[in-house]
């Protein structure tokens, strides 16, 4: 039994099946891919995992217990963390604001405390700032912390985003085509950096991606989606050699050509 | 370019433009209103002042327009731009004349007064020369002002304003200056002719100064400061503090009484701000609160009702209780909605208490429409609490108290939450955030202070009517908000006295005060949206990225568009 | 299932549940009350009705103006109700100048063609000059911006047709013609309100078929669903958008004058509580559909005029007509609460 | 083939656009022949919408100049450039759900009043699309994807483009459909209509292209003729699945 897991996970938009009876099975620690062509509802999918949607059927559970009725806010407290296709910072707070957002739910003081500016309060908060000059220094973004998330190169933005993500502590970690818009050598060191999540952090990853060459790269597993249903799961090496999804995502010609 | 005619040229929009707002400010009844206050004693009235800040403001617009073009070319075109102007007026004044048109039975400010006002009272020939020139001079004015390169350009602009700032506010110099001095510089209406010419030159020359050896004068102090910035903190807040401690004093009872409705403004300012600035949700229904606070503290205390007899400081607990149980429930049905479903709900929301305690089904409780009277005042030892000066420093007690509330929250998980739910409230419920917990504290927190400054408010009047609470007074709350600059504190203090203070020192504008809050609301959304006095955060940022890359800020909207 | 269920019950929505269904018991208990002590005759009911629908249709003129506005640029015109106001307030300078001259006596039709197509055309440049200077420039600023500018540039006008008219109440003249009654299947039924009633529906008639049939009224729909392919058709989106706010402000213009005749007066607040309801009259309807916003303001306008005696009487409360606008305030919110889609609107897919 | 070098119908050149602080495209430059099909093909987030949208006036470039049949069209209004003969179907079909299908189609022929050759228009969309026509009174937003392709594209035909610009017109479809699309592209580019094409489906996308424009991150880094690019060992490794 894996980390993550959907049983039949369905969702649906007036006629649409956007996502269809999809079952994917995470393993602890691993990257996981979910590839496909644009609109194969592989976001939609994303945003049933953390609850954004409701799926209309089937099961999404985390660590054995289902998810899928929770809050979105619930289900962050569960440990999944998520980033997005068209990155969506708080884009007019700054740097190190960003990543304090994201540790909301481990920074343990109440409504008084606030107010009163407790001890408790100060403390937890250094730790905050402590701990997010941390994050700040693993992506690279040290000194940073000042600016508005805004005015950050894209690049950038995409680290923080992550490191948004990071900062809940989360069990698993969905990340949303994390190298789109990056040229080969920003896309070289996504991959690196993705990977020393998984391996410093002990992070599950589960990755939306376009880019072949990182999704081969990193991924143990790799589900591939077409018209909201799975049409292959397996490894790298067995995908590459599937003809249907070859057809499915590179279109028809390809599988000639291929052969 | 070439073959348009004439007056369909951009000069002669301006120009039209100018003569269109200088007609409409005349059959508003600003002009004649504003006629009663002198600004230089004998030569212009504030209403005519009025009439060539308008004119000199479009000059500037159009100086800015064509700033490459030459200063003769810009000094023509802002005489065109007041020509037009005068002659619009002159229009006007000849227009009111034409007895069978009757104006007047349409445009009650077409009078004999605006007449009076627009020729200087020298009639017709004489008068519309006159107006004609200082409507050229002032477009050329302000024509000059936007294109003179530097200083000179920027310096004759401000101490122009500056100058103008002066000359509105004389009843408060005059009470601070020694009366000699007031004398040399001012008369009985205003300036006198000497006292204006030496002030704006003075700024100008100070200004000038300042451009030439500030920048030094700022290192040097930055030096100090960098080296004893605790000192001189510190040394600033003493001196603040004495001074606000001292202000009653200083500027007597009828300046205390405007301290005190600033005050009031500047809590429940500092509420709202904690709701709409902090947390993005606009309430339109904040009167709300300030009504349930007041009606608390006069159906706890009124011995009209007899129904309990309290006193203040029994109930000021109770209006704060009520008006956050009030902020929740309220709080509750609107969690899902946003943006401008919520305004026009909460103003529902304010409007339906308004009716309440106006109906007669409550009257028994609430006193209907007559009101209460009798409400306690509060008492601090043997000293009973009632004139302005004494008032004072109740309120101010409040506003530190709000003041310390919103700064604390502030900065704090909570305050960072309500921005993260104003930035993107789908982000901010990923994060884990309880969107209903922190909605739900915004809005009582909020309501907290509205219950606190309308308490006070109730024992400041002693007796109050249902009429006091109306949707006018959101509207007050939110336009200081967004003038000072949405979510920032130091913004509330300065919002609240620019609309609030100022229409009260300025009685003639107190008529027209909802027009200009109106007017003032659009202009900040649409040259200004960050406001006077923004967060220090954003204008860090702001001030940090000057020049480095402008591309930033216009491309800003163009990337809002692409997310929607 | 269960758990599915039980996943929806929050203490929120138990809360709301709560709201609505105490709502529900009193309207249900007061109206029983009401009813059974028969202090109503039928005759009574049959002028609430009718004055109801009068009403109803003023309210659905003004909702078609919230609701054409949201459709295209998917905010709320605040200012709506002084674009509302506008048009009768100018148009009661025509009226009392045709009076003067007696030519509403000898002319009554014609001179109400004046006065309506007067006060349309004034609402109509106030809310396309309203667009053009308020809106127009923040297309793209974020949501709290335009909205913001909106409740400016309403309180802006209120006070600046204050400035330039006056505060007074202004009085229109009598139509000789529309006073009395007619008696319809034996019940005597004010001339006035029928009339209003009709020539409200006869406009949205004639606005719904504009919004089917023409090449414009294609565009509007078109621009409303989507600005950009819109544009990408060779469609001139600002201009559509200017003409949207044209068409509402006109509805508007001619509800103001039915509203004028109605009440006989007008003056520079009168459009704030109209205004409110109208916007209510939409949501109700389901905000940005047209025929919604007709049915939603026919049935408040029912609502209103029936509910106070209805319930509130029932309930012992005394004078119920001065709690008539908590009734339609309260509609507001539970609407909102219950269907913010409203009657005829769909719920829209929540997409990424 | 029929004419391809009569001239430049569209040039692109030095194309610089923004989002915020975010640069999109970084200076690019490019050109479609009269009579050409033209790809631009790329990764998601590379910026090919982002040209497009450029082109056809929805984004405004700084700096950087589009010039239509020799003219300067950079700061004209997106609706203008639908007169000068530009027709733009953007990414996601985004056809009007609320309107008929014949709605959809004359909102498309919205700058054009003769209602004769409207008409005649129509008949030669129904051509390219039978489908349509059985649709004719149903709503936009009923049709299924590959039909609303079709809607989108027969729209933009009522124009009487000259130049085509396609965003992902494969997007959501099954293969099969993709096909019927592209032998109708073809069809429609043998009419006359200069086609650019912006496709993910990099294969597809350059077996009917006469040349073809890799971008990549908001730079131009392969061009060439469409047949070359299908060989080139780069191009094959990164957007072909090749190895």
């Amino acid at each position: 039994m894996g980390i993550l897991e959907t049983h039949d996970a369905t969702k649906r938009f007036g006629g649409l099946v956007a996502v269809d009876k999809v079952n994917i099975d995470i393993a602890e620690r691993s990257i996981y891919s979910i590839i496909g062509p644009n609109g194969a509802g592989k976001t939609t999918l994303f945003n049933c995992i953390t609850c954004f949607y409701t799926a209309d059927e089937g099961e999404i559970l985390l660590d054995g217990h289902p998810i899928q009725y929770l809050s979105p806010d619930r289900v962050a407290h569960k440990g999944i963390a998520r980033t997005y296709q068209n990155i969506r910072l708080f884009s007019n707070m700054t740097v190190i604001e960003n990543i304090m957002v994201g540790m909301h739910i481990h920074t343990h003081y109440g409504y008084l405390d606030a107010l009163l500016r407790s001890p408790r309060k100060k403390k937890e908060d250094a730790k905050s700032v402590a701990e997010a000059q941390r994050l700040l220094n693993f992506i690279d973004l040290t000194g940073k912390g000042d600016l508005f998330a805004k005015n950050l190169p894209y690049g950038e933005q995409r680290r923080l985003e992550i490191a948004r993500a990071l900062a809940l502590r989360p069990k698993v970690l969905l990340l949303d085509e994390p190298t789109a818009g990056m040229n080969p050598i920003e896309t070289e060191n996504t991959m690196h950096f993705i990977r020393r999540l998984r391996d410093e952090l002990g992070i599950t990853i589960l990755l939306i991606e376009h880019d072949m060459k990182v999704v081969m790269g990193i991924s143990e597993m790799i589900t591939v989606m077409d018209f909201g249903k799975v049409i292959a799961k397996g490894t790298p090496d067995e995908i590459k050699a599937n003809p249907r999804v070859i057809e499915a995502y590179l279109g028809h010609g390809a599988a000639e050509a291929a052969a | 370019m070439e073959n348009r005619h004439f007056w369909q040229s951009e000069v002669m929009n301006f120009g039209w433009l100018a003569g269109i707002l200088v007609v409409l400010l005349a059959l508003v009844g600003m002009v004649v209103s504003f006629s009663q206050r002198g600004f230089i004693s004998g030569v212009m009235s504030e209403g005519q002042l009025l009439i060539f800040l308008t004119v000199a403001l479009i000059g500037f617009v159009a100086g800015k327009k064509m700033e490459r073009q030459s200063v003769l070319k810009v000094a023509l075109w802002g005489g065109i731009i007041g020509f037009v102007a005068g002659l619009s007026l002159i229009v006007l004044v000849l227009l009111t004349g034409i007895k069978p048109l009757n104006l007047r039975s349409m445009f009650l400010n077409a009078s004999p007064q605006l007449v009076k006002v627009l020729t200087f009272g020298k009639g017709q020939g004489a008068g519309f020369l006159y107006l004609l020139l200082l409507n050229i001079l002032s477009g050329i004015f302000g024509g000059l002002a936007a294109v003179i390169p530097g200083i000179w350009g920027s310096g004759l602009a401000n101490s122009a304003l500056i100058t103008i700032l002066i000359g509105l506010l004389t009843d408060i110099w005059k009470t601070f200056l020694p009366r000699g001095v007031a004398k040399f510089f001012f008369a009985n209406k205003g300036f006198n002719v000497t006292g204006f010419l030496i002030t704006f030159f003075f700024i100008l020359a100070f200004l000038l100064f300042w451009s030439l050896y500030g920048a030094r004068i700022k290192v040097s102090y930055g030096n100090v400061a960098s080296r004893q910035p605790k000192k001189v903190k510190i040394t600033w807040w003493v001196i603040s503090l004495v001074v606000l401690l001292l202000l009653p004093r200083l500027v007597g009872s009828y300046l205390s009484e405007v301290l005190d409705l600033v005050g009031i403004y500047i809590i429940m300012g500092l509420g709202l701000n904690i709701v709409v600035g902090f947390a993005g949700l606009l309430d339109l229904g904040y009167v709300a609160f300030f009504a349930i606070g007041a009606y608390t503290m006069g159906v706890f205390t009124s011995p009209e009702l007899g129904l309990f007899h309290l006193t203040f400081w029994e109930t000021l607990p109770l209006s704060i209780l009520f008006a956050v149980l009030a902020g929740v429930l309220l709080g509750i049905p609107v969690l899902g909605m946003r943006g401008d479903y919520l305004a026009i709900v909460t103003m529902g929301f304010g409007e339906i208490i308004r009716l309440l305690v106006l109906s007669d089904a409550l009257k028994p409780i609430l006193g209907g429409a007559q009101g209460l009277v009798g409400i306690a005042r509060p008492t601090v030892g043997h000293i009973v609490v009632k004139n302005p000066p004494q008032f004072y420093y109740l309120i101010l007690a409040g506003i530190f108290i709000a003041w310390y509330v919103a700064s604390a929250l502030k900065d704090s998980k909570l305050g960072r939450a309500w921005m993260a739910l104003r930035e993107d409230e789908d982000v901010a419920q990923a994060m884990g955030i309880n969107l209903v917990s922190i909605k739900l504290l915004a809005f009582a927190t909020g309501a907290a202070l509205s219950g606190l400054s309308g308490a006070i408010f109730a024992a400041k009047l002693n007796s109050m009517v249902p009429h006091s609470f109306t949707i006018l007074i959101s509207i007050y709350v939110l336009s200081l908000i967004i003038v000072g600059g949405v979510g920032s504190l130091p913004g509330v203090v300065v919002g609240a006295l620019a609309l609030i203070g100022t229409p009260e020192l300025l009685r003639e504008f107190a008529e027209y005060r909802m027009m200009i809050y109106g007017a003032v609301l659009v202009g900040m959304m649409l040259y200004k949206p960050e406001g006077l006095w923004p967060e220090p955060a954003r204008r860090r940022e702001l001030h940090g990225e000057e020049g480095k890359s402008a591309v930033t800020a216009s491309t800003a909207p163009v990337q809002m568009s692409e997310e929607a | 299932m269960w758990q599915k269920l039980k996943s929806k019950i929050t203490g929120m929505t138990i809360v709301m549940w709560t709201i609505g269904i105490v709502t529900l018991a009193l309207v249900v208990y007061g109206s029983a009350v009401t009813l059974i002590s028969g202090k109503y005759t039928l005759k009574q009911w049959i002028d609430f009705l009718i004055f109801g629908l009068a009403q109803g249709g003023i309210y659905a003129l003004i909702a078609l103006g919230y609701t054409q506005v949201y459709g295209v640029l998917k905010m709320i015109n605040f200012a709506h109700s002084e674009v509302f106001m506008s048009g009768p307030m100018i148009g009661y300078f025509v009226a009392t100048d045709l009076y003067h001259f007696n030519y509403i006596d000898t002319h009554p039709y014609l001179s109400i063609l004046i006065v309506l197509i007067v006060a349309m055309f004034v609402s109509m440049s106030v809310a396309v000059i309203l667009e053009r200077i308020a809106y127009r420039p923040l297309r793209n600023a974020p949501r709290l911006v335009p909205l913001i500018t909106a409740i400016g540039a309403s309180f802006f006008l209120q006070y600046f047709f204050k400035g330039l008219f006056g505060s007074n109440i202004k009085v229109y003249p009598d139509w000789k013609v529309f006073l009395g009654k007619w008696v319809v299947f034996g019940q005597p039924i004010l001339k006035i309100q029928i009339i209003v009633f009709f020539a409200a529906v006869l406009l949205m008639a004639g606005l719904f078929s504009f919004m089917q049939r023409t090449k414009t009224g294609k565009a509007i729909r078109a621009v409303s669903e989507d600005k950009d392919a819109a544009a990408l058709m060779g469609i001139d989106v600002d201009s559509t958008i200017s003409f949207s706010f044209a068409l509402g402000g006109m509805m508007a213009g001619a509800g103001g004058v039915f509203y004028a005749l109605m009440y006989k007066q007008v003056f520079f607040l009168m459009g704030f509580v109209p205004g409110i309801k109208a916007f209510t009259a939409a949501v109700l309807g389901g905000i940005g559909n047209v025929p919604g916003a007709m049915l939603g303001g026919l049935f408040l306008g029912l609502f209103e005029a029936i509910g106070p005696n209805l319930f509130l009487d029932g309930l012992g409360i005394p004078s119920p007509y001065q709690l008539k606008d908590v009734i339609a305030f309260s509609v507001l919110v539970l609407v909102l609460i219950f269907r913010p889609t409203g009657i005829l609107g769909e719920r829209l897919a929540k997409r990424a | 083939m029929n004419g391809k070098d009569k001239g430049k119908v569209l040039e692109i050149e030095n194309l610089n656009v923004y989002y915020g602080a975010i640069q999109a495209l970084h200076g690019i430059s490019f050109y479609v022949n009269k009579g050409e099909i033209v790809t631009l093909i790329g990764a998601n987030g590379a910026g090919k919408t982002t040209t497009l949208r450029t082109v056809s006036g929805l984004q405004r470039p700084r700096p950087g100049v589009v010039r239509f049949l020799g003219a300067d069209i950079t700061h004209v209004k997106p609706h203008q450039i639908v007169k000068e003969g530009i027709v733009h179907v953007p990414e996601g079909r985004r056809i009007f759900s609320a309107l008929t299908v014949k709605e959809n189609l004359e909102m498309g022929a919205f700058i054009r009043t003769d209602k004769r050759s409207i008409q005649e228009s129509m008949e030669q969309v129904f051509d390219h699309f039978p489908r349509l026509k059985e649709r004719l009174h149903q709503l936009g937003g009923t049709l299924s994807g590959g039909e609303q392709q079709m809607l989108a594209i027969g729209r933009a035909l009522m124009s009487k483009p000259k130049l085509l610009l396609l965003d992902e017109p494969s997007m959501g479809l099954a293969p099969i459909l993709v096909e019927e699309i592209f032998k109708i592209l073809q069809n429609i580019n043998a009419q006359g209509v200069s086609v650019l094409l912006v496709e993910q489906n990099a294969l597809m996308a350059l077996s009917i292209a006469d040349r073809g424009y890799v971008l990549e991150t908001g730079f131009i880094n392969i061009q060439g003729p469409a047949k070359e690019l299908l060989t080139n060992p780069r191009v094959k490794a990164a957007y072909l699945g090749g190895s």
